[in-house]
């Protein structure tokens, strides 16, 4: 059927990071140029992955491409029939899409790396990094069944890992390193307890067949509960690695690693994976788990939003506003917007990776000062990174002509009209307040960093402009940035390629009424997509022709009427964000030190993170630290003790003789030996020396034994 | 006035029950003496009352059960056993003697726990 | 017998080696060393050899012709009268798919852990003697398929190992080796006991329809072989299987060891030399579960369906109680024995789950362990060679110093942590998968995943303590990795990755013996319990 | 009775004539050459070889099976294999032991009275013989005098050591009393059956009843001479003492041949005068006037626990091998408790295993005791470099007396429990089977100082060839038979078949 | 009758207290000649129950030999110069305890259990004919062991009381 071969390009562009990984690690000590190999193959991947996305966008849109093998085959027994484990890939739509933004913005980092990691001691083992971190997303990007997204998600934690972690020398790296791989992995504890109830029920991983099976009415443990609580529990993964609430506490201490690193990973691609995770698990997701993971999304977008407003590391804002962010297209999703939730994504990647790479300009000109206080007038040095910086700005912002208009308009209008639907208008109002704040502080951290006079003239003077490998996808992200490259319409996507042909809300197969009432599809009315691709679908399975389709009438009515409200109202807040942010910092017509202090507690709780870690570390941290520690002074003592016989007779006795600590010691040490030694004790006692004592004994056992024999009767 | 009546009966006609009750009196006395003396050759003493009162025993039964000279044999035997046994054991007193200088059987108990 | 008698090879082989260094001179320790290293070497060519004989399609458990490389021939013979049992004992041996992921972990761990011993220095003859014997004992355990051969191995092995621990090991050695000692001994007479009463209720049919009291365990796990009266027949309705079964399972749930038995481990592991500590968490442990799998559950089929929540809530234990546990620790070695606790949890959850998956995650489990963690304590061997300490505390920045060194750290910490890539994942997720596909563990198995989170939680803290940050500057002359070490690590390393990447090389070793059992274990209780009634 | 008959009866006890005349033998040769101390070894041997000659020849004989048929003395005699096997256990044993008092330092003051060294382990040795094959209380009782008096005085031969002269003088007091109380029993036996012999009793026994608590009495009064015998607790307070006091090889002796002689004399008074028949099961259908099974199942509990556990504290390792033979002694009773055939088989095998091991763990202490001049652990330090030989052997025999395979002593433990199992024995044997674990401790501890602690003197010592030898000839067989016990139970079947 | 009755009282005493002097008398001699009372009374049981061979070999081997042996022994344990022999007593009340509830089991139950009796008690017959038959027939094999009993006896009282020859 396809005339290009996916598969293998799939697999060449899922492997070649892998092999840059490998090599670049085992030669980079001894071949100096190692980074250029390892770009050089990400640039490859690059070229392979946007062939591949054009081929399959432009000609084989509406198919999907999927090629499994059996990984493990556990033959089959008469209980359990036949078991294996299938490895497969998958390429849509959104795979390709993902696929396009995992490559680009690794090449991008990579090309950026190169002068920003200059004289590294380490330079070589962090592009092999880089490589095995693209290997590993890739692999989540084409995964087609669930274990093999788990398999991916974990080596992701462990890349992320090895570049938080990249500078382990400073402590306060290997914390970051350590604290996002454990807090990734209560997510994934949820994840993995999901893929549980998910293979314990289906007996596979894929997610079609799973799909499939759910559609013919099999639930997990028959009841709809275990399907919303499958659905929520896969999705804690995403909450761990999109670091959505209450989860989020790793991703500001991640900023610890390499600034190209937070743009690589902590924005654009890893954090992004839980909301791929979402998106591919999307039709299994009953009303029930969808409100869940709505209402965390919008938690995640404002509570970072309000951390965002007085953070001073340039690089914390950011993770913040990436946390927000991420808050929202969790809760796109959250609310049905599966295309705007992607498509924010997509867009967000780029303008966020260029807010990354700008700061990470800005720090590398500023001698890796992160502190926004110690800047201040960079404009005039850095232009070309202001310039990016601006519209990267603008665009998370929101305002028109740029990309993160587009989706961010998308998402509110959504949950405006979800708002309409359902009741829940809370979403909205949430939405709308924090693109308010992300107005707000992203102007705020542009006139600081950029605007009025220098802070710190030493540092200033010394400042200078990156070299062109570095500003170069600044330029690159900054043009994607804007809207023309996702429709012709500035002011909404909905006409644009992306969504009108690329990205459709696949079907939901939970049983009708668990859905939300306005996904389920009346049955009279032919959904559109289906129609206009009858001919591809009538040669696939049955099941999977409802694959592709959209939203019911009146979702699309809602969401129609909600377009404009929701677009001016956006437009609205975010120009009064900006306004507030150059009256308080560009014109201090408001001082913001005074403003901080009028409202002191509310100042603090939001500089100081809600004190969601003082929190962890109190309940969590040192719970189970205390707790261990607590069992091992139990395992030592009481257990040990139990099976030695109870410790403080132990000790006691060796108080009283001597004699008996050095047995204790000679290895009289459980309770068996503790008794038998008392015993021994005892029974020695008996061995007087005196002849005349042992025959009263014997006499008297001759009594004993006569008495103990007659009471066998006489 | 049974009681009276058993007990003169038993005491005025001697039957087996007196020969055993002096051997048990032996027997204990002997054990006693065992037991009690700190001098291990009344201790042998102990000893000697012990396999006599076997000895009454022997030739009781074998009187009273009409069991032939079996009981009398006995007897014999247990006598020269005795004296083979109370040469070995004056020796052994003496040689205790010689390497303890004392012979209190309760101070010669270096072998002990 | 129509083939070379290589089980029999690889299993006396080092009792060969053994006599070989005994006669060596005084004076020649490098060719004690070398004997022994060869020696071991010859195991895994061996082992190569039966693998490469294996036949991937025969199930074992129950049905003795579908066991491999059988050799079989009478031992001890004695004919009896009226009231005297026949005795025949045979030597039989032969190897299923449960076992043959034994015999090759056991010849390659006792190989590196031969090349791990190399700079031991002290009574070098007796070591090898003592070290040799050994690996005779847990090569005999595994290929052993009649009770009374499996007892003698199995307690043969406990002597060399005391001497092991007790002559080479560190400041406590005699504390530990004596309580190593005892412990297995203690498990192991209940064990005896069990063994007696299954072979005084079990009888099987020879060739000329004579029936007599057997050893065999293929035999015992047919319920038609039992005498009426035998106190562990299922015939007799009073019988004492249920508390044979408890006996036999504290025997190996020692050896495991299992919550509440575990207190020998860390002492043992902590005081034995490198060398001890991998061939005891390698290979040493995993006989417990492999007595359970091969003992346990077929003769017993039925009492371990009534017990099946305990042993999987005794996993689950083992699972979070060896975590927490590790986690405070603050001697480098007595981490890894608690984070053995953990890991051994896994293959008892696993086992518990009495599926496809989950049993060969378990077995799985038990070969990876025994990879991994003799990958941690050589890594630990490695620095107490050359700072003479473990404490945790005392370290930190080594991966500035010794960066190869930790680059095998991290392969093996977050094998041992369950990372995807590294076999571990495979065994630990196979387990999960198992257990909760099982109905009565469901919830244990749930909780159980915890164990993968303090995993993660202790693994990271200690690289973090030990290798990352600051360079503590009393390490700085520390050497990285010589040919030697590399020697050890790097097969590990390999064989961890590949199969973490393509577990079906192992897997399909296992798969149909785990479907056999699976199968068995369906369909036996029943037989077994209808029998009497 | 003419002459012919005589001799013709003889035929029932050439052993035992051969060893009466070797011990003439012995003393006129020591009248004669009382210097040549070598040669009475060598004859002693000789006369050693000569009776295992003779009892071995008795197996094929064949005896006729009631003894109530034979005339003459022999009527005294049970000629059964059961007792010719513990003759041959005993007669190896004194071959042992008279090679031992070749290496034996200690003894070495006493040599100028080698002939009644010699003369005296050959009375003692004919006093067992009888007393194995006592089918008569009076023959018992004097067989077992003769036993002990040899063995007063060889326990105190070296008279000039206070530990010698004090062993001997509790041995005889507590062994006078000891078989006064037996004496006592047996004539109280002989007031009510009016016999001495075993199977007149047990014939009685079938017909009438008898006042049970006297019965009892004099059951347990009988018990004691025996038990004092075979120290079982309680009868077993002289043991330790004079385990510890006498010469090493007379400790040896009287933990294996004198206790083969109890526990011989005890099958024969319970198979013959008590058990009305044998199963066809091989359980012996006992005449229910006296509570064997009672008193031997309590009697083999209380006897491995004490001994074992008293065990644990001895730092003397004559005094702690001498509890570690009374926790056998539990052993074997456990296994007598049985009262079955099995329960014999399991007793056969277990002394087999017991004279190797035994003999072999007190010939190193021995031999350690030559060098070091003493027994206690402490000065075992670090001697298992020092002598890596005998080090392996002692670690031999001290784990087949632990019970572990590959050595022998596993045999003896499984025969045991086999019979105990068979016997749904259950508690007895987890008791026995945790006293094994208990033994452990103080088995390894010897180990322990042996290997791995560390002793002040490094300087190796290298054992004579003659020593070599005779470890070997023990050792070998400790394994061997542990491996390969085939011939092991063959012969203990032979034996138990009557 | 009577005098059967008188004698057996009259033995009965004697042997009785003077035993019980024996073991409590302080007097080491004193015991010794209580001894000798005592088994000249136990002679005097045999007499009555008609073993004459017996109580002349009680006197000859006890009295005359046994008793000098233990005197000997009195005198060869004892420094000749003290005058008054004393030893003194241990384990009086546990001895007395254990020792009396044995001794009244024991004695309770010999005088309660009914003995096998013969039904007209035969006269006692002249042993010395009979035990001799006896001797050389049935217990020749005993008769044989003492022999080896006291050659054993002689060797070892020699070998431990004889002087250390160097």
């Amino acid at each position: 059927m396809n005339q290009i071969p996916f598969i293998p390009i799939a697999l060449i562009i899922l492997v070649l990071p892998l092999i840059g990984f490998f090599f670049t690690l085992l030669f980079g000590k001894k071949i100096k140029q190692m980074y250029l190999f390892e770009t050089g193959i990400i640039t490859t991947a690059l070229g392979l992955s946007i062939y591949m996305a054009f081929m399959k966008l432009m000609y084989y849109a509406n198919e999907k491409i999927v090629s499994e093998l059996t990984w493990i085959d556990l033959g089959s027994t008469k209980a359990f029939g036949k078991i294996s484990v299938d490895l497969g890939m998958m390429i849509d739509n959104v795979t390709v899409l993902m696929l396009f933004v995992v490559c680009l913005i690794s090449t991008l980092v990579h090309l950026f790396s190169i002068e920003y990691m200059k004289g590294d001691k380490r330079y070589n083992r962090y592009f092999s990094y880089l490589g095995i971190f693209t290997f590993s997303m890739l692999g989540i990007v084409f995964t087609h069944n669930m274990l093999m997204m788990y398999i991916f998600w974990e080596l992701v934690g462990l890349s992320s890992y090895l570049l938080i972690g990249f500078w382990f020398e400073k402590k306060s790296a290997s914390d970051a390193s350590k604290k996002a791989f454990v807090v990734n992995r209560v997510g994934d504890f949820g994840m993995l307890a999901g893929i549980l109830i998910l293979f314990a029920n289906y007996h596979t991983f894929t997610f079609d067949k799973v799909f499939a099976q759910i559609s013919q009415g099999v639930l997990p443990f028959n009841s709809e509960f275990w399907l919303t609580a499958m659905g929520i529990l896969l999705f804690c993964g995403a909450i761990g690695k999109s670091a959505q609430f209450p989860l989020h506490v790793w991703l500001p201490d991640a900023m610890e690693g390499p600034t190209p690193v937070s743009a690589l990973i902590h924005a654009a691609t890893m954090v992004a994976a839980g909301v791929y995770l979402t998106v591919r698990i999307f039709p299994l997701l009953t009303g029930d788990a969808l409100l869940f993971i709505a209402t965390i999304g919008a938690i995640s977008s404002f509570i970072p939003a309000t951390i965002a407003l007085t953070q001073n590391d340039i690089k914390k804002v950011l993770a913040y506003s990436t946390i927000s962010q991420l808050g929202y297209m969790v809760m796109a999703l959250g609310v049905g917007a599966y295309a705007y939730g992607f498509f924010h994504l997509v867009t967000h990647a780029f303008f966020k990776a260029g807010l990354f790479l700008g700061s990470g300009s800005v720090i590398h000109a500023m001698h890796h000062e992160q502190d926004i206080r110690q800047m201040g007038g960079l404009k005039k040095k850095l232009p070309i990174t202001y310039t990016t910086f601006l519209i990267f700005s603008l665009a998370i912002s929101g305002i028109p002509l740029t990309s993160g208009f587009l989706s961010k308009d998308g998402i509110l209008a959504s949950a405006y009209a979800f708002g309409n639907l359902t009741g829940y208008k809370i979403f909205a109002i949430s939405g709308f307040l924090v693109a308010l704040m992300t107005a707000f502080y992203m102007f705020r951290l542009l006139i600081l960093t950029f605007h009025g006079e220098p802070r710190n003239e030493e540092k200033y003077h010394h400042a200078h402009e990156s070299p062109a490998l570095m500003t170069m996808p600044l330029v690159l992200l900054a043009i994607l940035s804007i809207f023309a490259f996702y429709t012709i319409n500035p002011l909404s996507a909905q006409t644009g390629w992306v969504l009108k042909d690329w990205l459709k809300t696949p079907a939901s197969v939970v049983p009708e009424h668990a859905r939300y009432s306005f996904m389920v599809q009346k049955h009279d009315e032919k959904p559109e997509a289906a129609v206009k691709h009858e001919e591809a679908v009538a040669e696939k399975p049955a099941a999977e022709s409802e694959h592709t389709i959209i939203h019911s009438e009146e979702y699309t009515e809602a969401l129609h009427h909600a377009h404009y409200p929701a677009m001016f109202l956006s437009l609205a807040v975010a120009g009064l964000g900006i306004l507030f942010a150059f009256i308080m910092y560009f014109w201090r017509k408001i001082n913001a030190d005074k403003l901080a202090d009028s409202v002191k507690p509310l100042y603090k709780f939001s500089l100081n993170k809600w004190y969601f870690d003082e929190f962890y570390d109190f309940a969590f941290v040192n719970g189970t630290l205390l707790l261990s520690r607590f069992l091992a002074w139990f395992d030592s003592t009481i257990v040990d003790g139990i099976v030695n016989g109870s410790a403080v007779v132990t000790r006691q006795l060796s108080k009283l003789s001597g004699l008996f600590d050095t047995y204790v010691v000679d290895g009289l040490v459980n309770l068996s030996a503790t008794l038998s030694g008392l015993l021994g004790i005892f029974t020695r006692k008996f061995q007087t020396g005196k002849v005349q004592t042992y025959i009263i004994m014997v006499v008297f056992s001759l009594v004993a034994l006569l008495f103990i024999l007659m009471n066998y009767g006489i | 006035m049974t009681d009276m009546s058993t007990l003169s009966t038993f005491l005025t006609h001697i039957g087996l029950g007196h020969f055993l009750f002096i051997s048990g009196m032996l027997f204990s006395l002997g054990i006693y003496g065992v037991v009690t003396r700190k001098n291990a050759v009344m201790v042998l003493m102990g000893i000697e009352l012990i396999l006599n009162s076997a000895n009454i025993n022997f030739v009781a039964f074998a009187r009273y059960g009409n069991y032939g000279f079996h009981g009398q044999l006995a007897a014999l035997f247990v006598i020269i056993l005795a004296a083979a046994e109370s040469a070995i054991a004056l020796a052994i007193v003496l040689n205790i003697y010689k390497t303890f200088n004392n012979v209190n059987v309760d101070e010669i108990d270096k072998l002990r726990e | 017998m129509n083939h070379a008698p290589l089980l029999s090879l690889i299993t006396f082989l080092p009792v060969i080696g053994m006599i070989i260094v005994l006669l060596l001179p005084k004076g020649m320790e490098k060719a004690m060393k070398i004997t022994t290293l060869t020696v071991t070497f010859l195991q895994i060519v061996i082992a190569g050899v039966i693998w490469s004989g294996f036949n991937y399609s025969l199930g074992g458990i129950n049905d003795p012709n579908s066991f491999q490389f059988i050799e079989k021939f009478r031992w001890i013979e004695l004919t009896g009268v009226a009231w005297l049992n026949t005795i025949k004992i045979d030597y039989f041996i032969g190897i299923d798919g449960i076992s043959a992921p034994m015999l090759m972990l056991t010849a390659l761990i006792s190989f590196i852990a031969a090349l791990s011993s190399w700079n031991i220095n002290k009574a070098v003859k007796g070591y090898h003697a003592m070290y040799l014997l050994l690996v005779t004992g847990m090569m005999g355990v595994f290929v052993s398929l009649d009770f009374f051969l499996f007892y003698i191995f199995w307690e043969v092995m406990l002597l060399p190992m005391y001497f092991l621990i007790g002559i080479w090991g560190g400041p406590r050695k005699e504390y530990a080796a004596i309580k190593f000692f005892i412990y297995t001994l203690f498990g192991s007479v209940f064990m005896l006991l069990v063994m007696i009463g299954l072979y005084l209720s079990c009888q099987e049919t020879l060739a000329a329809g004579q029936k007599v009291f057997t050893f065999n365990i293929l035999s015992m796990m047919d319920p038609k072989n039992y005498t009426a009266t035998g106190i562990l027949s299922p015939l007799n309705p009073h019988n004492l299987r249920f508390i044979a079964y408890i006996g036999l399972f504290a025997g190996f749930a020692i050896k495991i060891p299992m919550f509440p038995f575990h207190t020998w481990l860390p002492d043992a592991h902590v005081e034995a030399p490198t060398p001890i500590s991998v061939i005891l968490a390698g290979v040493l442990l995993k006989m417990g579960t492999y007595g359970i799998l091969r003992f346990n559950y077929p003769i017993f089929p039925e009492i371990t369906r009534q017990v099946i929540w305990w042993i999987a809530a005794f996993g689950m234990i083992n699972i979070i109680y060896g975590a927490l546990c590790a986690m405070a620790q603050k001697d480098f070695k007595k981490l890894i024995a608690y984070s053995s606790v953990s890991h051994m949890g896994f293959v008892l959850l696993g086992m518990a789950s009495l599926n496809t998956i989950g049993i060969t995650g378990a077995i799985f489990q038990m070969f990876n362990h025994g990879t991994i963690t003799a990958m941690l304590f050589l890594i630990v061997g490695v620095i107490y060679d050359r700072a003479h300490t473990r404490g945790i505390y005392e370290f930190g920045g080594l991966a500035t110093q010794m960066p190869i060194y930790t680059g095998f750290v991290t392969i093996a910490f977050f094998g041992a942590i369950g990372l995807p890539g590294i076999s571990g994942f495979i065994s630990e997720s196979f387990v999960f998968l198992g257990g909760f596909g099982f109905e009565p563990i469901r919830l244990l198995t749930i909780l159980s995943t915890i164990g993968i989170l303090l995993g993660a939680g202790y693994m990271l803290w200690t690289l973090q303590r030990v290798y990352l940050g600051p360079l503590n500057e009393k390490w700085n002359q520390l050497q990285d990795l010589d040919g030697r070490e590399y020697a050890m690590l790097i097969p590990l390393t390999i064989i961890v990755l590949i199969l973490g990447i393509y577990p079906s090389f192992m897997l399909g070793l296992m798969n149909t013996s785990v479907n056999a059992l699976v199968d068995f274990m369906a369909k036996s209780p029943q037989l077994f319990s209808s029998i009497g009634m | 009775m003419n002459s012919l008959n005589f001799f013709n009866n003889l035929g029932y006890a050439w052993p035992e004539t051969i060893i009466t005349l070797f011990l003439a033998i012995l003393v006129i040769y020591n009248l004669v050459y009382p210097q040549a101390r070598r040669a009475l070894g060598i004859i002693s041997l000789l006369g050693i070889a000569l009776a295992l000659g003779f009892t071995i020849q008795q197996m094929w004989t064949q005896f006729p099976t009631d003894p109530s048929w034979l005339s003459g003395f022999t009527r005294m005699l049970i000629p059964d294999k059961i007792g010719i096997f513990f003759k041959v256990i005993i007669l190896i044993a004194t071959a042992y032991v008279v090679l031992f008092t070749e290496f034996s330092e200690e003894l070495r003051g006493t040599f100028d009275r080698a002939g009644e060294y010699y003369a005296l382990i050959f009375g003692m040795l004919l006093g067992m013989m009888f007393m194995i094959s006592a089918n008569n209380f009076i023959l018992l009782y004097v067989s077992l005098e003769l036993v002990s008096y040899s063995s007063y005085v060889l326990a105190g031969f070296m008279k000039t050591s206070e530990r010698s002269s004090e062993a001997s003088m509790k041995y005889i007091i507590y062994g006078g009393v000891a078989s006064g109380i037996m004496l006592f029993g047996i004539s109280l036996m002989f007031g009510m059956t009016g016999t001495f012999y075993y199977f007149d009793i047990s014939r009685l026994l079938m017909m009438i009843n008898i006042n049970s608590v006297l019965f009892l009495i004099s059951g347990i009064m009988i018990f004691t001479g025996i038990g004092y015998k075979i120290s079982s607790v309680p009868f077993h307070f002289w043991t330790p003492d004079v385990y510890e006091g006498a010469p090493t090889t007379i400790t040896a002796y009287l933990s294996v041949a004198s206790k083969a002689a109890g526990f011989a004399a005890l099958i024969h008074l319970v198979r013959n005068c008590f058990v009305g028949a044998v199963a066809t099961d091989g359980y012996w259908v006992m005449l229910s006037h006296f509570y064997w099974k009672e008193l031997l199942v309590y009697l083999a509990i209380l006897t491995m626990t004490v001994g074992n556990l008293t065990a644990l504290w001895q730092d003397n390792l004559k005094r702690m091998l001498a509890y570690s033979s009374i926790a056998h002694a539990g052993y074997l009773l456990a296994a007598m408790s049985v009262l079955s055939n099995q329960g014999l088989i399991a007793m056969v095998v277990y002394f087999s295993v017991y004279l190797l091991m035994n003999l072999g763990a007190f010939f190193i202490v021995i031999l350690i005791q030559n060098k070091t001049g003493s027994e206690n652990i402490d000065d075992y330090n670090g001697l298992g470099t020092r002598m890596p030989f005998l080090g392996a052997c002692l670690g031999i025999f001290l784990v087949s007396l632990t019970g572990l395979p590959p050595t022998a002593g596993f045999i003896g433990k499984l025969y045991l429990f086999l019979a105990l199992v068979d016997a749904k024995m259950i508690i007895l044997a987890i008791i026995a089977l945790l006293n094994s674990v208990i033994s452990l401790y103080y088995y390894i501890r010897v180990l322990r100082h042996m290997y791995l602690t560390k002793g002040n003197n490094e300087s190796p010592i290298t054992p004579s060839f003659g020593s070599v030898l005779i470890a070997l000839s023990l050792a070998v067989p400790v394994l061997l038979f542990g491996i390969y016990f085939t011939p092991l139970i063959e012969w203990a079947k032979t034996v138990v078949l009557r | 009758m009577d005098l059967y009755l008188i004698l057996f009282y009259f033995f009965a005493i004697i042997t009785l207290v003077s035993a019980f002097f024996v073991v409590t008398t302080r007097n080491v001699i004193y015991a010794a000649f209580n001894l000798m009372l005592t088994l000249f009374g136990v002679a005097g049981f045999y007499v009555l129950l008609g073993a004459d061979f017996i109580a002349i070999v009680q006197l000859i081997v006890y009295v005359g030999g046994i008793l000098i042996l233990l005197i000997f022994g009195v005198m060869l344990t004892n420094k000749i110069t003290d005058t008054d022999i004393k030893s003194g007593f241990l384990n009086r009340v546990p001895g007395l305890l254990i020792v009396g509830t044995f001794a009244g089991i024991l004695i309770g139950t010999l005088l309660k259990s009914t003995w096998r009796i013969a039904a007209p008690l035969p006269p006692p017959v002249a042993g010395l004919v009979g035990i001799g038959n006896l001797l050389m027939t049935e217990y020749t094999l005993i008769f044989e062991i003492l022999g080896a009993v006291l050659l054993i006896a002689l060797i070892g009282a020699a070998s431990i009381a004889r002087k250390q020859s160097n």
